[in-house]
Parts: C-alpha cells; sequence; structure tokens
C-alpha cells in the first residue's frame, strides 16, 4: 500500500492553507497534509492543533485566507462544501452531524440527495448502508436521535459510505464512544482501503490511530510538525515516547 | 351568549387557520435561514394588493389570484433572497441585524404599496353565492369557508411536502443541523433560496385569502400581521412549522373567545399576554421539547 | 490540610447524558490538582459547578469551608474563585486594560491605582504594548494570557484553570507553566484541566482522572501514568 | 411684519399703474396661505382630499383677480409642505410656513391631532388660522386666540343628527361601538348624551382597538344587545368590512348607521352598502343658498375642471376645505387686514351671515363652529337620498331596513 | 510608569478636549438657534433624536440589548406629563423630572425581561410597548383623554421647552460621557460581550444590567415629557408611534454603537437626510427611509463611527 506512485496526484490535499477567525487569529499557518490514494492518512495533535479546523477547509466549511485545496490535483479552493459529494468525498464531522427528528432511513435518504431521482441508485445506496451495518435496517423507522451514540456514528458511516465514496474524511470516530464500540469502528477503518476508499483520519486518540494508518502527519498550533510513514512511527520509538516527545517538545522549547 | 361563543369557535377556527398560515411561513424562514422576517406582515398584505390589483384591473377572481400571487411571490422571494441574505451574512451578528434589516425593508415595502395604492382601505368586491352558509344556528361567511377549505388543504399539502417528500425533509434537516445538511451534497445557499422563495409563496397565499376573509387592507395593515406571526411563531416554538400551524389554531381562538368575553379593545392584550408568557415560562413554545435559551 | 475548595457527591446531567456522577474532591491551598480525562469526560462541567456557571442536580461545594452551591458565579468569584477558560472568554470589544479592570471593579482602590496593577500585570504577562488594543484583536494564546491576568487581578486564591495550553504557542506554554507555578508558591489552590498528559506531569503532585463523569484513578503522577484504568479510558485501548 | 405688507404692495401698485394688467397682477403681493397636507400615514387621504377643496377655493378667487384688501386686489397663494400624518412633524412645518415661507395666515392640518399641535405654533407666531378639519372641543377649550373653525362642526354636535332622526323614527335601542379615534369617539359620545336625552336606551358602548380587522363577534354581541339601531363608527375601511360582514352572517338590524355611509368609497363595496344610514356635507341633494363663495353644483364643476385624475370625485372633506377658503374671504374683506386679532374680530362679527356649500355659520369667541350641521343620508335602491332634517329631505326613510333574505 | 502622568495621559487629553469640543459646538450652536431666528422646531427634535438615539445607545451599545419596544418609555413619559400637568396641575418643571420616575418605574416592571436576550428580548420588548399602549388605551376617559388624548393647555412659549430639551440632551451626554468611563460602564460592556464571564469576574451581572436598563429608560421619558409639553398634545397613537422606536434605533446604528459619539453623529445625519428628503421628495420619504435602513445593515452594519474606528483602531482612545 504505501507503494503508491508519489508522482500520482493526491486524492485530496491542503497546500500552504492559513485559516483565520475574527480577522486574525490564525488558526492554521501553512498547513500542507496530501491524501493519498488507497491509503488511510492520520491526522494527531494536541487540542487546539488545528486538526479539525483543517478538515473543515479541506471540506470548504471553512474558507482559507491563503493556500489552495486540490481533489487529485486539480484546484478546488472556495468550492461549497456541498459540491464535495460530487467529487466522491465524504466527511464524517466530529459533532454529530445527525437529523435527530427524521428516521433512519430518511437520513440515508438525505445523503443521496445529489441522485435522488434515480431510484435504483437510491435503492442501492441504501442495501450498502444496510449490508455494512445490519443493525441499521432494523432500526430503519427509529428515529435517528432516538438511537445510542454508538449507533448513531454507525448511521453516520454507514450514511457516508452508501455513497460509495472514493474519500472518507473522518474527524475523531470514536470521541464520546465507549471503547468496545471503538475498536469494532477501528476495524472498519483498517477494512475501508481494502473497498477502495481512501481515509483520512483525525483523532485524538494517538495509539490507535498510529495502528491503524498508513501516513501520519503530526500537528501543532496549525502548522504541520512531524509527518512519515506510520510504519516508522510505530517502529522506530515506542507509543508512549511519541506521545512525550511532541508533548515535551512543545513545553521546553 | 351560547350564540356568541360558537360563533367565536367558528371564527377562531378559520381566523386560525390564517394564522397558522402566516405562522408557518415566518417560522420556516427563520428555521432554514435565521432570519427574522420583521417585514412578513407586509408580504402578505402585498398578497392581499396583488389579489386587488388583478381583481379590479383584470377581472381576475380572487381564487384564480391564489396560484398567480403562489407564483408571482416564490419569484420575488427567490430574487429578493440574492439581494439581501448573502451580505446579511456577513455582519457581525446576523440574526439581530436580520431583525434590523428586515424593519427597513417593512419600511419600504409598506411605502412602496402606498405609492402604488394610496393610502386607504381596498376591498375586493367579489362575493360568493350564497353570500353565507347557515351552520346550525350561526351563519358563516361563504368566502371564510372557502378560505378555511384553501388554508386546510395548504396546510395539509405543506406538511406532506415537510414530512413526505426529500426536499420537505432536507427543509427540516436544515432546520435541525444546518451544516449536516451540506455534507449531504445538499447546496444550502439554492435550499435556503427556495425556504426564503417558498415562505414569501406563502405569505402571498395568505394574503390572498385575507383579502377574503378580512375584506379591508390597506398598506399599513402589514404591521398587524407581522406582530400576530410573531406570536404564532413563538407559540409554536422557533422553527417549528408543525407548532407554528397548531398554535395559529389555538391563538386564532384564543383571540376570538377573548373578544366575546372582553370589551374589544381590551382582547388585543390577550395576544400580547401569550407572547411574554410564552417566552417566559415555555420559551421552547407548545411543541417544543429542548429549551432555547 | 488547608482545604481550598472541597465538592461532595457532585453530579449533574443535561437531559439523558450524565456530566458528573458523584464527584469527591479535595485541594489544598497550594496545591496544583491535575484533571486528566478525554473529551466529553466531564472536566470542564466539574469547573463550571466548583464556579457557579452551573447548578449541579446533586452534592455540594465548598470554598475555603464553607458551601457555595448553587451560588451565582460572582458569589462564588467574591469568596476568591478566578478561572480561565478553554477557549478564552474576554471581553472582545473591550481594551486590554478594561479587561484587566472588570474583576477589580467594586475594589475601593482608585482608578489610577487599579490601572496601575492592570499595567503591571500586562507587563508581566508581556502584553504590555497592546494594552490599549481591543481584545478580539489579540492572537489565541494572548488571548489565553490575558485571560490570566484578568483572573489574577483580584488576586484570588483559588484558581481554576481550563486547558491553558491548548493552542498556545510553544513559547508561551513555558512562559504559562512558570506563572502557573508562581501562584502554585504563592501559596494559591490550582485546579488545573488539562487534556494531554506532559504538562500535567510537570506542574501537578497529585492527579485525579475522569472518565464518564466519574473519578476512575487518583494519586501521584507515576501512579496515574502505569494506572491501567487510566491508559485504558485515556489511550482507548 | 403684517403692517409692512399692505405699504408694499400700494408702492407696486402705485408704480404699475400704468403697466398691462397681467404684469400688475404679477407685481402685487398675493397672499400667502401656509397648509399642510399628509402625502402618508392615517390621514393622508382625507388630507389630499382637503387640499384639493383648498385648491378650488385658490383657484376661485385668482380668477376673479384676487381678494381686495386696502385698495388694491390681492391673489391668494397656496403654500403646501407635507407632515406625513405625524404629529411630531407639524410644529416644524407650521415654524417654517411661517418663519421661512412667510405666510400671512394659515390653513389648519387635516384632523384634530395634526390641529392641535399646529395651533401651539400659530398662537406663539400670532398667526390666524383657520380650522377646517378639527372636531375635538378641547381644542376651543385652550383659550387660544386666532383660531376659527370655519366649517367644521364641534366633534360632540357632530351625532346629533343621526340620532335625532332615529328618534323621529321611533328607535327605541341603540347599540354604539366606535374605533378608539377622536373622531369616531367625540361622534359617538356626542351621539350616546343625545340618545339619553331623547330617552332612546343605549344597549351597547364598546370602543375597539385601531388594527382590529374581524368584527363579526362585535357585530353578534351588538345584536345580542337587543339594539334595534346599530352605530358603530370608524373610517371607510372599517365600515367596509362590517357593511359585508352584517349581510355574510346575516344579523339583521332595523336600521345600520355608518358616518361614511354616503361616501364613494363605500359606495363602492356594491349591494352590501344598501340600506344603511349615513352622514354627510356634501350629495347632490343637499344644496344650501350660499352665500359665501361658489355653490355646490359650482364647486363640483370647478372640481372636475381642476381634478380630472383625481383617485376620487369630491367628498366632504373637499367641501368643509373649500367652504373654509370661502369663509376666510369674508373675513378678510370684513377685517380689510391680515392681522391675526383683527380677522378673529370679524370672524366673531360675520356670525350668522354667511351661508357656504357645507351650510350656515356661527361659532362661539373660542372659535367653535356650531352650525354647519350635517344631514343624515340613506343607501336607497333609487339612490343615495337626504332623509334628515325634514327642511332638505328628498325622501322618506326606509325603517326598519328589509332584512337580508328578502333583498334580491 | 509614574501615577500622576497615568491619570491624564495625552490620549485622555486629546478625548476630553474632543469631547469638549464636540459637546460645546453642539452647545453654542443650539443655545443660538433661537437668538438667530432659526427653525426651533427643527432644532428641537434633531436635539430629541440626539438624546433618543444616544440613550438607547445605552441599552444596545453598553448593554448589548435591543429594546424593538423603546416607544414604551417616550408614550409613558408622555402620558404621564400630561396627566400630572393637566389633571393634578403640577408644574412642568416638576412633572418633567416625575416622567423620567415614571420610566424608571416602568423600566423596573420590565426588568424580568432583562434575563432575554437577542431576538427574544427584541419581540418581547416590542409585545410590552403594545401592551402599555393598550394599558393607557384602556385607562378611563376622563384620566387619558381618551382616543384624542390631552392638551396640555399650557400655551407653552416654545422657546422655553426648547431649552429644556436642551438641558436633557446635554443631561444624557454627560450621562453617557461619564458612563464610557466609569466603571458601571466597564462592567456594563463585560457584560455586554460575555455575561458568563463577566459574572465569573465578580460582576453582578443582573445588578449591572438592570442600572444600564434603567439609565437608558429614564431619557426616552423625559423625552416623551417635553415633547407632550411642546406639541401641547398627547395621543397614544402618536406617543406608542412604532416610528420613534424605528427612528431611535436607525438613527444610533447609523452612527455605531457604543461610542458616544456615534449616536450624535448617526442622528444628526440621519434627521439631516430626512429632513432633505422631506423637502424634495415628500411622497418617497417612508421608501427612502426604509431602503436607507437596509443598505446601512448590508453596507455599513457598524455605522458611520463604528466603521470609522474599524478601520482606523488607533483612533479608539481619542475618540468619545
Amino acid at each position: 500500500m504505501e507503494n503508491a506512485s508519489r508522482d500520482e496526484p493526491a486524492a485530496l490535499e491542503l497546500k500552504g492553507v492559513d485559516v483565520a477567525y475574527h480577522g486574525d487569529i490564525r488558526i492554521l499557518r501553512g498547513l500542507s497534509l496530501q491524501a493519498r490514494r488507497g491509503l488511510i492518512t492520520g491526522v494527531i495533535g494536541p487540542n487546539g492543533a488545528g486538526k479539525s479546523t483543517a478538515l473543515r477547509a479541506l471540506y470548504g466549511l471553512l474558507k482559507p485566507v491563503a493556500g489552495d485545496v486540490l481533489v487529485d490535483g486539480r484546484r478546488v479552493t472556495g468550492m461549497p462544501p456541498w459540491k464535495f459529494i460530487e467529487h466522491g468525498i465524504a466527511l464524517v464531522p466530529q459533532h454529530r452531524s445527525l437529523f435527530n427528528e427524521l428516521s433512519v432511513e430518511d437520513n440515508l435518504r438525505l445523503a443521496c440527495w445529489s441522485f435522488r431521482g434515480d431510484r435504483a441508485r437510491v435503492g442501492e445506496a441504501l442495501e450498502r448502508a444496510y449490508a455494512q451495518f445490519p443493525m441499521l435496517r432494523e432500526r430503519r423507522r427509529d428515529m435517528a436521535g432516538a438511537m445510542s451514540g454508538g449507533q448513531q456514528r454507525f448511521l453516520e458511516l454507514g450514511r457516508a459510505l452508501a455513497l460509495r465514496p472514493r474519500v472518507l474524511l473522518l474527524d475523531e470516530p470514536t470521541a464520546m464512544i465507549a471503547p468496545r464500540i471503538s475498536a469494532d469502528i477501528y476495524a472498519f477503518i483498517r477494512g475501508l482501503p481494502a473497498q477502495g476508499i481512501t481515509v483520512l483520519l483525525v483523532d485524538q486518540n494517538v495509539r490507535q490511530c498510529v495502528q491503524v494508518c498508513d501516513h501520519l502527519y503530526v500537528l501543532e498550533l496549525g502548522q504541520n510538525k512531524v509527518d512519515g510513514s506510520a510504519r516508522a512511527f510505530r517502529e522506530d520509538a515506542g507509543l508512549r515516547e511519541l506521545i512525550a516527545e511532541w508533548v515535551d517538545y512543545r513545553i521546553d522549547t | 351568549m351560547g350564540l356568541l361563543i360558537l360563533n367565536g369557535l367558528a371564527n377562531g377556527l378559520i381566523v386560525g387557520g390564517i394564522y397558522a398560515l402566516v405562522g408557518v411561513s415566518l417560522t420556516l424562514l427563520y428555521g432554514v435561514l435565521r432570519v427574522v422576517n420583521f417585514a412578513h406582515g407586509e408580504f402578505v398584505i402585498a398578497g392581499s394588493f396583488l389579489a386587488f390589483a388583478l381583481f379590479s384591473g383584470l377581472g381576475v377572481p380572487p381564487l384564480l389570484a391564489l396560484p398567480v400571487a403562489a407564483i408571482a411571490f416564490f419569484a420575488a422571494g427567490w430574487a429578493l433572497y440574492y439581494v439581501l441574505i448573502p451580505r446579511l451574512a456577513l455582519s457581525d451578528d446576523p440574526e439581530l441585524m436580520s431583525f434590523l434589516m428586515f424593519y427597513g425593508v417593512s419600511i419600504a415595502a409598506a411605502a412602496l404599496m402606498l405609492l402604488l395604492f394610496g393610502a386607504d382601505s381596498r376591498s375586493i368586491d367579489d362575493t360568493f353565492s350564497p353570500v353565507s352558509v347557515p351552520l346550525g344556528p350561526i351563519y358563516v361567511s361563504t368566502a371564510r369557508l372557502v378560505a378555511l377549505g384553501i388554508t386546510a388543504v395548504l396546510s395539509l399539502a405543506l406538511a406532506w411536502f415537510l414530512f413526505r417528500t426529500l426536499p420537505g425533509k432536507a427543509l427540516r434537516a436544515a432546520i435541525m443541523n444546518r451544516e449536516a445538511i451540506q455534507i449531504m451534497g445538499v447546496d444550502i445557499v439554492r435550499l435556503s433560496a427556495f425556504a426564503f422563495a417558498l415562505a414569501t409563496a406563502l405569505a402571498g397565499v395568505t394574503g390572498v385569502l385575507i383579502a377574503l376573509v378580512f375584506p379591508a387592507f390597506n398598506p399599513f395593515s402589514g404591521a398587524e400581521y407581522t406582530i400576530i406571526a410573531f406570536i404564532v411563531v413563538v407559540l409554536g416554538g422557533l422553527g417549528n412549522p408543525m407548532g407554528a400551524l397548531l398554535a395559529g389554531v389555538i391563538y386564532g381562538l384564543a383571540e376570538q373567545m377573548a373578544t366575546v368575553f372582553l370589551p374589544q379593545a381590551m382582547a388585543q392584550i390577550v395576544g400580547f399576554a401569550i407572547l411574554i408568557g410564552t417566552i417566559f415560562f415555555r420559551p421552547s413554545g407548545i411543541l417544543g421539547t429542548r429549551s432555547r435559551r | 490540610m488547608n482545604v481550598a475548595i472541597e465538592t461532595r457527591a457532585l453530579a449533574k446531567r443535561f437531559g439523558g447524558l450524565v456530566a458528573l456522577d458523584g464527584v469527591d474532591l479535595k485541594v489544598a491551598a497550594g496545591e496544583t490538582l491535575g484533571i486528566i480525562g478525554v473529551n466529553g469526560a466531564g472536566k470542564t462541567t466539574l469547573m463550571n459547578c466548583i464556579c457557579g456557571l452551573y447548578r449541579p442536580d446533586a452534592g455540594d461545594v465548598f470554598v475555603a469551608g464553607e458551601q457555595v452551591t448553587g451560588q451565582p458565579p460572582h458569589v462564588v468569584a467574591h469568596r476568591g474563585v478566578g478561572r480561565t477558560f478553554q477557549v478564552p472568554r474576554v471581553f472582545r470589544k473591550m481594551s486590554l486594560i478594561d479587561n484587566l479592570l472588570v474583576p477589580v471593579l467594586d475594589r475601593r482602590a482608585s482608578d489610577a491605582e487599579l490601572i496601575g496593577r492592570a499595567e503591571a500585570m500586562l507587563e508581566r504577562m508581556r502584553l504590555i504594548e497592546l494594552r490599549h488594543n481591543h481584545a478580539e484583536e489579540l492572537s489565541g494564546g494572548q488571548q489565553k494570557l490575558l485571560e490570566m491576568a484578568r483572573m489574577l487581578m483580584p488576586d484570588p486564591s483559588i484558581i481554576l484553570l481550563d486547558e491553558p495550553f491548548a493552542g498556545v504557542h510553544p513559547l508561551l506554554c513555558k512562559f504559562m507553566i512558570d506563572r502557573i507555578e508562581e501562584m502554585a508558591r504563592a501559596g494559591k489552590a490550582v485546579l488545573l484541566i488539562s487534556h494531554d498528559l506532559t504538562s500535567i506531569y510537570r506542574l501537578s503532585a497529585r492527579v485525579v482522572a475522569l472518565n464518564q463523569g466519574r473519578i476512575i484513578a487518583e494519586g501521584g503522577v507515576d501512579a496515574i501514568r502505569d494506572n491501567p484504568a487510566v491508559i485504558e479510558a485515556y489511550l482507548g485501548m | 411684519m403684517t403692517k409692512a405688507l399692505p405699504r408694499r404692495t400700494l408702492i407696486a401698485a402705485t408704480v404699475g399703474t400704468i403697466a398691462v394688467r397681467r404684469a400688475w397682477a404679477e407685481d402685487a403681493k398675493p397672499i400667502r396661505i401656509g397648509m399642510t397636507v399628509s402625502s402618508t400615514g392615517t390621514f393622508a387621504l382625507a388630507a389630499q382630499s382637503g387640499l384639493r377643496g383648498a385648491e378650488i377655493w385658490v383657484d376661485d378667487v385668482n380668477s376673479r383677480g384676487g381678494i381686495a384688501l386696502g385698495g388694491t386686489k390681492r391673489k391668494v397663494e397656496l403654500v403646501k409642505l407635507d407632515d406625513r400624518s405625524d404629529k411630531t412633524i407639524v410644529p416644524k412645518v407650521y415654524e417654517t410656513l411661517i418663519k421661512d415661507e412667510k405666510v400671512d395666515l394659515c390653513f389648519g392640518p387635516f384632523g384634530s391631532t395634526l390641529t392641535a399641535a399646529a395651533v401651539n405654533t400659530t398662537e406663539t407666531n400670532n398667526k390666524f388660522m383657520v380650522i377646517w378639519s378639527a372636531s375635538a372641543d378641547s381644542i376651543y377649550a385652550q383659550g387660544y386666540k386666532y383660531v376659527v373653525s370655519a366649517t367644521q362642526q364641534a366633534g360632540t354636535l357632530l351625532g346629533r343628527p343621526g340620532v335625532k332622526a332615529f328618534g323621529e323614527l321611533g328607535v327605541k335601542k341603540i347599540a354604539f361601538a366606535y374605533l378608539d379615534e377622536p373622531f369616531p369617539a367625540a361622534l359617538t359620545n356626542g351621539a350616546m348624551d343625545e340618545a339619553k336625552k331623547l330617552g332612546i336606551e343605549v344597549t351597547m358602548d364598546e370602543k375597539f382597538a385601531k388594527g382590529t380587522k374581524d368584527f363579526n363577534i362585535l357585530i353578534q354581541k351588538a345584536k345580542a344587545s337587543g339594539a334595534d339601531v346599530f352605530m358603530p363608527t370608524a373610517y371607510e375601511g372599517d365600515q367596509m368590512t362590517m357593511a359585508r360582514q352584517l349581510r355574510e352572517m346575516n344579523v339583521d338590524f332595523k336600521g345600520v348607521y355608518f358616518v361614511y355611509g354616503s361616501q364613494p368609497q363605500f359606495l363602492a363595496i356594491g349591494k352590501d352598502a344598501l340600506y344603511h344610514f349615513s352622514q354627510t356635507l356634501l350629495h347632490d341633494r343637499i344644496n344650501w343658498k350660499v352665500t359665501g363663495g361658489l355653490t355646490r353644483a359650482q364647486m363640483m364643476e370647478r372640481y372636475a375642471k381642476l381634478f380630472p385624475k383625481a383617485p376620487y370625485p369630491a367628498d366632504f372633506q373637499t367641501a368643509l376645505a373649500y367652504g373654509a377658503g370661502a369663509v376666510l374671504e369674508q373675513f378678510i374683506q370684513e377685517a380689510q387686514t391680515l392681522d391675526a386679532a383683527k380677522l378673529k374680530e370679524a370672524a366673531l362679527k360675520l356670525n350668522n351671515k354667511i351661508v357656504t356649500v357645507t351650510g350656515p355659520y356661527e361659532i362661539d369667541a373660542t372659535g367653535k363652529q356650531f352650525k354647519n350641521e350635517f344631514a343624515v343620508m340613506q343607501n336607497l335602491p333609487e339612490g343615495v337620498e337626504v332623509v334628515y332634517p325634514p327642511e332638505i329631505a328628498t325622501a322618506k326613510a326606509v325603517y326598519p331596513i328589509p332584512p337580508y333574505k328578502d333583498r334580491k | 510608569m509614574a501615577l500622576s502622568s497615568r491619570t491624564l495621559e495625552p490620549a485622555d487629553r486629546i478625548y476630553f478636549m474632543l469631547a469638549a469640543l464636540i459637546g460645546g459646538v453642539l452647545l453654542v450652536y443650539f443655545a443660538l438657534v433661537p437668538f438667530l431666528g432659526g427653525n426651533i422646531a427643527f432644532h428641537f427634535y434633531l436635539m430629541l433624536w440626539i438624546t433618543m438615539a444616544s440613550a438607547f445607545n445605552v441599552a444596545a451599545g453598553f448593554a448589548g440589548y435591543l429594546p424593538f419596544g423603546y416607544v414604551a418609555f417616550y408614550g409613558v413619559g408622555a402620558f404621564t406629563t400630561a396627566i400630572l400637568v393637566k389633571k393634578a396641575a403640577v408644574p412642568i418643571f416638576l412633572a418633567l423630572p416625575l416622567a423620567g420616575v415614571a420610566g424608571l418605574v416602568l423600566a423596573l416592571l420590565f426588568a424580568p425581561t432583562l434575563r432575554l436576550s437577542g431576538i427574544y428580548f427584541g419581540i418581547v420588548n416590542l409585545a410590552l410597548a403594545g401592551v402599555c399602549r393598550l394599558t393607557i388605551t384602556n385607562l378611563p376617559d376622563w384620566l387619558t383623554g381618551g382616543s384624542f388624548g390631552l392638551q396640555l393647555g399650557s400655551r407653552a412659549e416654545p422657546v422655553h421647552s426648547f431649552y429644556v430639551m436642551m438641558a436633557v440632551m446635554v443631561a444624557a451626554l454627560a450621562t453617557i460621557l461619564w458612563l464610557a468611563r466609569s466603571r458601571l460602564g466597564k462592567a456594563l460592556r463585560a457584560t455586554r460581550d460575555d455575561p458568563d464571564a463577566a459574572d465569573m469576574m465578580g460582576v453582578n451581572v443582573p445588578r449591572i444590567r438592570l442600572y444600564g436598563w434603567l439609565i437608558s429608560a429614564a431619557f426616552p421619558a423625559i423625552c416623551g415629557g417635553v415633547e407632550a409639553w411642546y406639541t401641547n398634545v398627547v395621543d397614544t397613537e402618536t406617543a406608542f408611534n412604532t416610528l420613534t422606536t424605528a427612528k431611535t434605533v436607525i438613527y444610533a446604528v447609523a452612527g455605531g454603537l457604543g461610542t458616544v459619539t456615534g449616536p450624535v453623529v448617526g442622528a444628526v445625519a440621519m434627521v439631516w437626510l430626512d429632513e432633505l428628503i422631506w423637502r424634495r421628495f415628500p411622497l418617497l420619504n417612508l421608501l427612502i427611509l426604509g431602503v436607507a435602513t437596509v443598505a446601512l445593515v448590508l453596507f455599513l452594519p457598524r455605522g458611520i463611527v463604528g466603521t470609522l474606528l474599524r478601520r482606523k483602531p488607533q483612533w479608539r482612545r481619542y475618540v468619545p
């Protein structure tokens, strides 16, 4: 997997992106990252490092003040979020993105908005989600808001997968999820490249992230700190040392 | 007295239906766009004037004016959205500034109608035959019954749209989670423009119905409907369309019953009291479950 | 032990979500207690219950031995409690000096004296050059410093710090750690929430780990570091 | 300042004696009369209607060469400014008229509220004001020195003719309702006093707020009170709604009295207007023996000539304002000066000596108008007829009116 | 860093000089109007709007509330004055302060609404103004004069009420100048920016808000009284006219909320514009007012002074 050609443009790329709130408070400063095809790319870093901001900027939910967003090497900076679906790029944000007062099935149907007229395709998409998570089929008439946290997370994942995306962006998929279910989610993520899905995973859960990912970015204060293959992270230094390194570095400089 | 109460109930239902429509369009706007349309009443009255102009100019009966108003106001709403809202979204507090901006729109709209139609009250001299229908011991005007019928059909159609069709569900979804709807691939700008246009079209249609139910209107009647719309919207829960429909009927009944038992001049206080009481004791409205602020 | 903050069986829920579930906690004067836990573990809720922003559903809060449960924040503040927020909550459209004056407005001292103190404080926080700027014109890290300066103006005896290092530049971090150590040395009780362990290890002798509203471990830094429950909750094994 | 004007005109006259007549007329300084109109707001329609009346008078005077004053004929010039129906603008408007526009005297604005705000300014600046539409008695109770209501009868007298007419028709019980506005309130209060005096029972007395859209319940309440006659007083719009709702709900009274029931706007509602009683000052059936100004027919002719595009035909506001002009002309001729005190003296002296298009003229020392009584009309199938007072009645009242179910 | 120099920094000196300059110009200009034969009515209302917009600024700019029923204070003040003068024969110079007191009492009655915020506060305040109007409408006629309202019958000399209005304006501007520098003002602005944080800094938020609210309520009530005295008539229709609120809000926002000069500049500019419209386009005035409001929100949401200070933040210390 890691041998994917370096010449091929990345599925998704941030190039020197700056994002600012309230005029001049920079959240991201010249951040660059790439999600290469067929790989799981991880983004870790401490609170406030700008991980989620990077994802939101990638997905058009925030407008960069400088830098570019590229899809397959083509510049799409400023493209509104709803266009990303058309490019086969789906996002599962950190905060709940379900429509609580709609049924599970309606939540899935809404994801099919861009091809809502195509009944066959919509049916196919629903089937795909149900096949991934059979629990959703059982509860398809229930209100999304009535499900447990884990089930809601599965619905969000199923909803994103129903579209058969080429690229999936995940923002802290296991935050506030019980450990047992978290393990299921990581197992599921690990299986995605086999389905031909490129993954960009933002996570606080450093250990799991390092286990799951092929390539890893460490962010700090809205900037790239380190990046490299996850195997290098795993092998060259122990996990605890890794955390200690980037945290201690910060304090002692 | 019994007769009076019966009359009050019948009126309350009809008037309440109208109020429900006035409220539901305002609440849709707030829900999807977080925009407080202070000019809503003026939009409604503009609908009445459109019906008047069509009738007195071209002899088009009000019932035929309904689809015309729907189309014309939908188009106007669509255009107005692109003129006003994108720039408004840039301000520090768009929600509060929208209140102020639509204050201006309401002044301008009333002034425009004044220029076009003059200050005096207008009415549409088109009567149904028979003019009224006996319902048990009371008589109800045919025009009002027709309006009630249309209101009911419109409400059902709206409910069907919102709860049974995908675009309707998308609108409701946008109210529930404005960011998430964008990552579903829904163009939020177009959806918002559609919501604005739909709400405006509803306002226009309601205006035509008002011309049937309350035969006289003038450019300054708008403000009263704005207040009523606010009462209904707050009572039903901000951004809750079904709540607004229910609240409209409740408020219509309350208002009419108040006029039965209180002097007419006193009865208006009841409406304000309901509004204030709701915000204080049940800010999420009658159907609301979450408390906001 | 001179107990500065104490909570007894503190509980708070939001709708169906249990945010705090019977938390007992003591912080002595001069002590820095670290609180760790993942997002949603209840750290900030605990702080909000102590400083009066939330009214707990059950349990009690004591400040310097006196019960303050359910008292409004300004009353708790007058007992000598100061706090900062995870996302800095400065007074955006006020100058830095004015921001610093807010907590001491009810002091008897003359305006000139208070302004003098505020300038000295800004000097210490290296913000003096910006004293007439509006707070919203500061960077995130500078806003954190401003918040800390503002908190220190009335000379509180109890300090609640919510993620003071999140999003702060490394140079500023070091600076802030020094300030916090200074406070502890001055005999203030410090309650420090942090998401990352290292800064906590650096500042606190004693650490409490929260998970899903409960204390799952308590003790010295090294004990916590190796506590399996903490590793499970924190690192999601 | 007022003293200076005649002298200047005298010089102008002497210098201009050999000039052609037209040039002479231009040289003579016209009498400037200030007035406000409401371009917008509640009073816009009525104020503009009145303005047209005043303009007819100006046109008439000027076509006769002007008013003879101090040996020369001086034309009249109307200076109009906008008050937007806004009380807070009125003082500024009148001050501007007096100080910047240097008017010699003033016409009042429309309505009691605006007039009350205007009077303070004209009085403090010692200008004479001719009131044509302010009926509120309290204005005249303030002790103002230079105001005269030329044609508009005092408010408490306004409701009398209707009640008197009903008294003669044998009505025993009347239900009153009125809009919470000065004119309807004053009229209704006067009418109720008159009813009590005549021994007619008042079965309902209810005011309703501005903006009331639905009168169903009010009408039901009036019916439930057992009244023979229903007398709801408001402006045209509300009365049109009520007339329609009466029929829709099939509520029959023996008589219904709408103040504006004979106005063109009201008649536009068609069949629903039928049989209702009303009052007016201007109708082709009302023809006074005019001693001041044009007769009704002449005035209407002039209206048609001057305002071919007016949205409505002349109404009684037009007549009131026109009549006020005609009365003012007599004052000026009598006083031979534009001095406010002298004009007021002349106004008192002319009591009962003028009959204008709206009827005879009589004021008391406060300037309050006692005559110019309204005539009671009824919308009969063959047309609008005068049914009271008997002197000018053109038809016999239909009472009780036929119930809706018997009408075709 | 000596203490003495700190009490009056050069910036402060410029600040007060500017304040004195603006205040002085206003004072001299208005004081001379009656002597130079200027239009008293025009200038009377100009001062009234300056006062209204400035007082509104305390609620909106300092405390962060948008009272869309602001006219309630004005109307109640007008009626209080009229009733006291007409029915209780209270001399006008006593009645006017009492009108202010009535405004304060009303503000106290409205105080529970201060726990609402944003749109909710605005809507409730609007409804409360309606309740005030209807309450006065439903009071017995002998007291309020019914629908015609009351005529004070004072035959006021306009110049007297003119100078009283001037005194009220000066008092309002002085109060706000003081507020802008005072501890109360700082506390108010802190509660506006972040009430929770202010609370945790030991600021008694409800009480501070109430003080601001009271200041903001007293002046419109007195304005209503002075205007009643000036025009000699009070009626519910005009005393509670929503356009009064509209103009106050628009004038204040046009200048820029939160500064002392903003509402003054806004009122002067907009009243002047209104006068221009009134003379040139009498039929279009409302339309233009409405369109101007929309344009203001869209293109100048911070107002004239606010936008200037946004562009030149370094001037903030010098501009009152």
